[in-house]
């Protein structure tokens, strides 16, 4: 069970074969990777998260817990990024192994899920119009919502 | 104690964390943030909808029915918006 | 939209990083990392996968078709490996990628569901008590029909 | 035509292709799945949970109840266990 918050980039690739050989014969490993967007129609030159680390870090352990415990998870990693970011750079990773398919899938979408509404980050997005601070959407309290 | 705070709250009040003082009978998040407002116009505009205001106390997230008493750090801030 | 059917060995990392390039600002990318188990309870030394190729990439290709049109996925990759494999060894890797985290989850899920009853490949393991064809399973045609 | 045999029934036949020509009245999947099975013992052994048993006609999944007329390669073989 691994929960980094980081201001350095990291390698979505180097991350899974980490910790695809550190769970050798588990059987299923889910990944999500979050990548800063801009599209052609909301264009941004840089995406600005702001993070209170010591209170994500005592988030993310709590929410990698759940996880674990709900979905019988053989380990769990999360890595979220803050600082100053550009389009294509990756902002996160959560990594789940099970033995199977669904619990691998679901433990990696529960955690998104929490991490989206209760991870202490805050996205500012700087564009051609200037910057604004990004809301938080009510999708999320829903997407939430379900695993209640 | 000190209290800390993040995102659009942040650059509204023009400053990251402050010392207070508040007396005895301040004793959760939701009185605190009334006291506050009560001293300063700028903050009480700023958490003027409470439901968008939340809270930690010593780097645990709260209701704002919680207890500060004894706490060490107090932080208040917007939705987060992560992942 | 890839598909690659292959008795060759795979990087779960390398091909998770030359997918995220290829899809550069896209938001949200979900992986599937399939791996050849091996419990204490029920070690094996081998798994052998027969393949029907032309077939397989039939069937996968179609049902990435299905899959991309359905969730909207802005790509999908399914790299399957047949021959003799050791476990720890990566089987199966399924990539979506979308803009936004629910349609890229679906869309991995999806595919794996159909993959494990429709594509064409058949499992037989070896271990101390000898070899045995890996039966289907009727929860695979559950996963399956949830998507009806 | 062709017909191919994949995993144990490929195993259970001894062999994984074999050449046959069956007359014109066999028109579908099921069709050859009796034709073969009337012929060879082995065979109607091997098939005889017709449930167990997935054709594909040229590269195509298919049900017991499709053609196979004009067919080149036929393909038989049990339930798909990859992923």
């Amino acid at each position: 069970m691994t929960v980094r918050v980081q201001t350095a980039s990291f390698d979505p690739g180097a991350e899974l074969n980490a910790f695809l050989a550190a769970g050798a014969g588990a059987g299923a490993a889910a990944t999500f990777t979050g990548v800063v967007r801009s599209r052609p129609d909301d264009p941004i030159t840089t995406l600005t998260l702001e993070c209170y680390p010591e209170l994500a870090i005592n988030q993310l352990t709590s929410i990698v817990g759940q996880a674990t415990a709900r979905f019988g998870l053989l380990a769990a990693t999360v890595i979220h990024r803050y600082g100053t970011l550009v389009p294509g750079e990756p902002i996160v990773q959560v990594m789940t192994l099970s033995s199977h398919r669904e619990a691998a899938f679901q433990g990696a979408e529960f955690l998104m899920d929490y991490l989206k509404t209760d991870a202490p980050f805050w996205k500012q997005e700087t564009g051609p119009n200037g910057t604004r601070w990004v809301e938080a959407k009510a999708g999320d309290d829903h997407a939430k919502a379900r695993w209640e | 104690m000190k209290i800390l705070y993040f995102a659009w709250l942040r650059e509204r009040l023009n400053r990251g964390e402050e010392e207070v003082s508040p007396p005895p009978e301040v004793t959760t998040v939701a009185d605190l943030i009334d006291w506050l407002a009560n001293r300063d116009e700028a903050f009480a505009h700023a958490v003027e909808k409470r439901a968008l205001i939340r809270a930690a106390v010593d780097a645990k997230l709260v209701p704002h029915s919680a207890s500060i008493t004894g706490a060490r750090v107090i932080a208040l801030f917007p939705p987060m918006t992560g992942g």
